[in-house]
């Protein structure tokens, strides 16, 4: 009988069933050690070079993106800027499990999905440098719109996999989210509702320690890819920070998901190497400790060195870095050419349909901005 | 033309929405296989399946939230929320997401959804199934907001709803659903203009939905006082059909609004402030409020004194005329 | 490697690691068969027939209660009620293992719970009369008012259990829900919260098979004790027609609770033998297959047979039927004695303090309802 | 007597409520370690304790459920939401319970909870991060609502509000957080008296928060034209202070409200429609509204033409004046 769970004792008298221990400590997936060497699980599942090479190079170009958006920030270029460093492995690894036909819902921090998927620097920044509240077009790219208001678009996520298994495609629809939005009502409705309906949405956690300054042990009380699995879906837990483990496992949580029709989720467990935004400061409530720990397991050190190992030619490392130098000139080209917003341009985008009060606000705003730009003059 | 109860005007409404567009999905607790509790959807499960018409978890985030997915994937959504008190875990994804969403996407991406919601007070029910919260939705900008009185707008109402690309919150007068009343083939006028039951050169009602009635039967009663008081249905509360108001209130000179919302930033305070703003010099009086006092609606055993009443409107209507 | 949890079967053409079950069946913890003989955790845990009589009254108590009400109901004596029939082994089992300090979160269909702590027929008709919208205070019985809004008192409980945990009392804090509330994000933020912060909260789900027309099966994809568990939290699954089962899990988790602070769950398997409510018809949606399979598991008739197997003498039901009728006769002169309420008189319920101008809507009610007196007179 | 910016106030505020109330517990995201994210709790857990300056769970629903359990323990919660677009998920907490709480219990229970919330925009944010939602909570029966607009109100407003043994919606104006100001050791007024900033014989601006500066310039600028205007500052919304409008409405003749919720449903309906209806006669122009479009708050670039500018502000003024 398995009706009781967990690992502490209770005090009784009489007996009751003896509790039995779910939450037990599970080690991460991981295939590539921080020094390049592989794991057993590694070696188990053999190692694509191409793979490698090529999840190493979006990882590289994110990482350049993400350095360059900073900085730009720190110019006064940008507004705001939600760095993904140190989560590339995560982002990367996942995404190019997918296909371009899955639709993914992103957050706010997968900058690496969005290049990765072909999104433009001047479509990523505009968000960020205060000009729009999004910048492609989600149907471009098969890839909605970044969610801030955290866990929203899990259910969204959910009910566009209500539309695919009616329509019976073998579509994955993938929900990325943090830690912290786990503690949403939504997140778990999500989980819920894709579970009881059988839906084909791939829920892809980056458990990246932090939720701004609160750390995951006041976040929650257990494992996430346990209650996921709890709920009723197969859930795979995966070092984060290795590329190719993460790419295995979304590789064989999104084959599940195509064969059996019901959702998955994957934990990727790793860390916000950066403050949390670009307003944020990190050092006001954690360690370098714990910050250079995590250093030593950064995702692109380890990939460099197993590509190094695997006797990969300077070459590659030299037109990488080649590349990565054009991508950096683009974004910061493309950041300072984005053109200018005009307020009564907005107006148009509020509602599909006609709407005389809105169209006659925006006539009343258009002619006092003309009549004090006359007045200005 | 037939005559419906205002329920069964509704479920013929969506029936013919769902039968003319596949893309049309019902969805909401108990709305399948039961039909919903006021039996708005009976029948329809049956005949559309239930994947057409889907039995939700109890999550009315969720329902919201996966409408809008449903949407995005170029479905048209029609969402029941059970009650109107049980919208609020909703709000969320109404208000920051559902209402936003064309904007954020800088007018890429609509989404033409309904969310219907049984409303207001008058049947006896137990606390949070009697509430009039048309305000919350109307503030927000990316809505559009709705309230049928009859089964004829009813019928059409939902169906002009379901056609609208924007999302719309759809209120249906729950003490009126049983209310029988000559449903037309055609609709006249469009999901966005009021309706004048009755012109009025002394004073003009405005009411919507479920008030609609009570204002009618107290213009009746002032008429036989030999007052002439007209009567507008809104029918549409964002936007408003400030054209129609401004023109009763051009011949009467006198404007009151009755509604089951709080009169504190309900929506006759936007009528009023409208109103006395463009027809400042015609007002021969104030425009007057008639709604729920500042308090959350009281257990039914009380609710006749606490709705609008007749009286509670001619009271209102003696005032202007004496202002 | 207990990283991917499931038991259905990925395809993959490499190897990832092996899926590993969590969501089995388990059976629940069950005492005292339908016939009134013992299981074998019933002889291993042993009877104590005191104890078991005592049940016995509370639940033929509540049940005649229900019962009444139901009936005044009918006469239209009552606007609406919610029949507890069939679940009064989950409530008496559960409520009768607590302490009478511990607080009570109810959800709106405890009656049993309610009488139970003393809670009188006219403090509970009173809100199904609508006369009010609860009947009594809530700090006299340590008993909450019943939330409606599904789910949202879990959270209430919890940040009760806060208090008692900075106070550091050894209260037990529970909340009653429904199967079909667990599906709501306030719930599972509760699980969440209660299991982060490592509080005494003792949730008690009382899984009745349905949610007015809704199913477990549409309601979610997995067992809601797993979930808890999963969340961080000992959880029993306990037959909910066993009302030595109940509170003997009941028991353990309280104790378990006391000893070492954090939440446990419970979910009581029963089954809602009536309608959803005096509006509801439960044949448009369940067979009476079903409901006749679950009258053979009636709570109280198991209970009866066991007293009668032990030897329980006559007098025992006899003064049992005596009380019961009592009861009846109370609950209809209580509910035909209600106080009628004036409007006039809620205004004041509205604010602790002073408001003026709720303050001018009270006088103006009042001046209109004099003068339209004054006309109707 | 001392000078603070508006979030030293409040912190400094919440400190003198914590030091005399054992049962003042504050509970938000990242409002302990951090301090918060605009900083207003800074300095507080090291002084009180983790137990009572709590880092909780990223849900609002949470923050505000809690609170509530807490509160029918006794305790006096004072709870941050980080941002007004945040709010939501909790809007179900605070209207359906936290606003009920006390009507549903017969009196019997009160729920002295503050939620704090850093309102509105100017500040270059992203979206959801600018809102100004204050028409929810005003219409919403059961709650109090509050808006400081300098740091000696923060100062004392914070500390009334928490003093209060009824819900408070208490909001902070983010671009002025950083204002600096002199607070005075004793407050002049309660918590829900509106403040004349400047009497004006000409027109009254009526504004809160964020926009009492706006208006204080905007009269300024009036003022070097010849023009009498003056300025009220609102501070409380629900219930509003009429008495003070109506005695300046009577002195001016013309009401101008400037806030930046949309004008459609934003409290300055609420007091126009009141204010029409109890002065009718000293009217001399219709009262006016000066705040957002009907639109979702823009992106930051553009949004000092959103918001309500001086220029805008004087545009209608003349308009009164002309009327
Ligand atoms: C509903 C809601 N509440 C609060 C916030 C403010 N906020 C933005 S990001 C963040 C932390 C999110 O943490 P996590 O989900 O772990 O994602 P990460 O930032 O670590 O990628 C918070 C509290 C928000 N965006 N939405
Ligand atoms: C938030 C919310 N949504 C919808 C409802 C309407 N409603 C009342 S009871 C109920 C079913 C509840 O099922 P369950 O939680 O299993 O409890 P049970 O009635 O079976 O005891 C529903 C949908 C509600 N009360 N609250
Ligand atoms: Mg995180
Ligand atoms: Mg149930």
């Amino acid at each position: 009988m398995s009706r009781q769970t967990d690992s502490q004792s209770t005090t009784k008298t009489r007996p009751v069933p003896p509790t039995l221990s779910v939450i037990t400590e599970g080690s991460p997936l991981s295939f590539v050690n921080p020094d390049g060497t592989l794991t057993a699980d590694g070696e188990a599942h053999g190692i694509d070079i191409e793979l490698t090479r090529g999840l190493y190079r979006e990882m590289l170009l994110a990482r350049t993106l993400d350095r360059e958006a900073l900085s730009l920030q720190r110019q006064g270029e940008l507004n705001l800027w939600l760095m993904c460093l140190g989560q590339e492995a995560a982002q990367i690894g996942s995404v190019a499990a997918l296909l371009p036909s899955d639709m993914i819902f992103p957050s706010y921090r997968e900058h690496a999905v969005a290049l990765y998927r072909g999104v433009t620097p001047a479509e990523l920044l505009v968000q960020w440098r205060g000009l729009a509240h999004s910048g492609w077009d989600p149907r471009k790219y098969n890839l909605q719109m970044a969610a801030l208001v955290l866990g929203t678009h899990t259910l969204h996520a959910t009910g566009y996999a209500v539309g695919a298994r009616m329509e019976q495609t073998d579509e994955v629809v993938a929900a990325y989210f943090g830690d912290g939005a786990t503690s949403q009502g939504d997140v778990n409705e999500a989980f819920n509702w894709a579970s009881a309906g059988s839906l084909p949405v791939l829920f892809i956690c980056q458990n990246n320690q932090w939720a701004i300054s609160t750390p995951t042990s006041v976040q929650s009380g257990g494992q996430i890819f346990r209650r996921a699995a709890a709920f009723g879906m197969p859930t795979w837990f995966v070092d984060g920070n290795d590329v190719l483990a993460v790419h295995a496992a979304t590789t064989a949580a999104a084959a599940h998901i195509r064969l059996n029709g019901g959702p998955a989720l994957i934990e990727a467990e790793t860390y916000r190497m950066a403050g949390h935004s670009s307003s944020d400061d990190p050092t006001r409530y954690r360690s370098d400790e714990e910050l250079e720990s995590w250093a030593r397991r950064d995702p692109l050190t380890r990939i460099e060195k197993l590509l190094r190992l695997m006797e990969t030619p300077e070459s590659f490392f030299a037109e990488l870095d080649e590349s990565a130098e054009r991508l950096g000139a683009e974004v910061r080209d493309a950041c300072r050419n984005l053109e200018p917003t005009e307020l009564a341009d907005l107006f148009g985008n509020v509602y599909a349909e006609p709407h005389d009060s809105l169209e006659a606000e925006r006539r009343s705003y258009q002619e006092s901005a003309r009549a004090l730009a006359g007045v200005n003059r | 033309m037939s005559t419906m109860s205002l329920v069964g005007a509704l479920n013929a409404g969506l029936r013919k929405s769902m039968a003319d567009d596949d893309r049309v999905i019902l969805m909401g607790e108990d709305i399948g296989t039961l039909g919903g509790v006021f039996r708005v959807t009976a029948g329809l499960r049956e005949e559309f399946g239930a994947d057409r018409v889907v039995d939700t978890p109890l999550a009315e985030s969720g329902i919201v939230g996966t409408a809008i997915g449903l949407a995005l994937r170029g479905y048209r959504p029609v969402c029941e929320i059970q009650f109107d008190g049980f919208v609020y875990p909703a709000f969320d994804q109404i208000v920051s997401q559902l209402a936003k969403f064309r904007a954020r996407s800088g007018g890429r991406v609509s989404l033409p959804i309904v969310i219907r919601i049984p409303v207001g007070g008058g049947i006896g029910a137990v606390e949070h199934h009697s509430e009039s919260n048309e305000s919350y939705f109307a503030h927000t900008a990316g809505l559009r907001v709705v309230s049928c009185a009859t089964p004829d707008d009813a019928f059409h109402m939902i169906q002009q709803a379901i056609q609208s690309d924007d999302p719309v919150i759809f209120y249906e007068p729950k003490r009126r659903y049983w209310d029988k009343g000559e449903v037309l083939d055609q609709s006249d006028r469009n999901l966005h203009e009021a309706r004048v039951l009755r012109e009025g050169s002394d004073c003009t009602l405005v009411a919507h939905g479920p008030t609609v009635a009570t204002a009618l039967a107290a213009a009746l009663a002032a008429a036989e006082d030999g007052f002439s008081v007209g009567v507008v249905d809104l029918r549409t509360i964002s936007p408003l059909d400030l054209s129609t108001l401004e023109e009763q209130t051009m011949t009467s000179g006198r404007v009151v609004v009755v509604h089951e919302a709080s009169t504190f930033l309900g929506i006759g305070a936007e009528i009023a402030a409208a109103i006395s703003e463009s027809c400042f010099y015609s007002l021969r009086s104030p425009v007057l409020r008639v709604g729920a006092f500042n308090m959350p609606y009281p257990p039914a055993k009380v609710e006749d004194a606490f709705l609008p009443s007749v009286d509670r409107v001619l009271a209102a209507v003696d005032h202007a005329m004496n202002y």
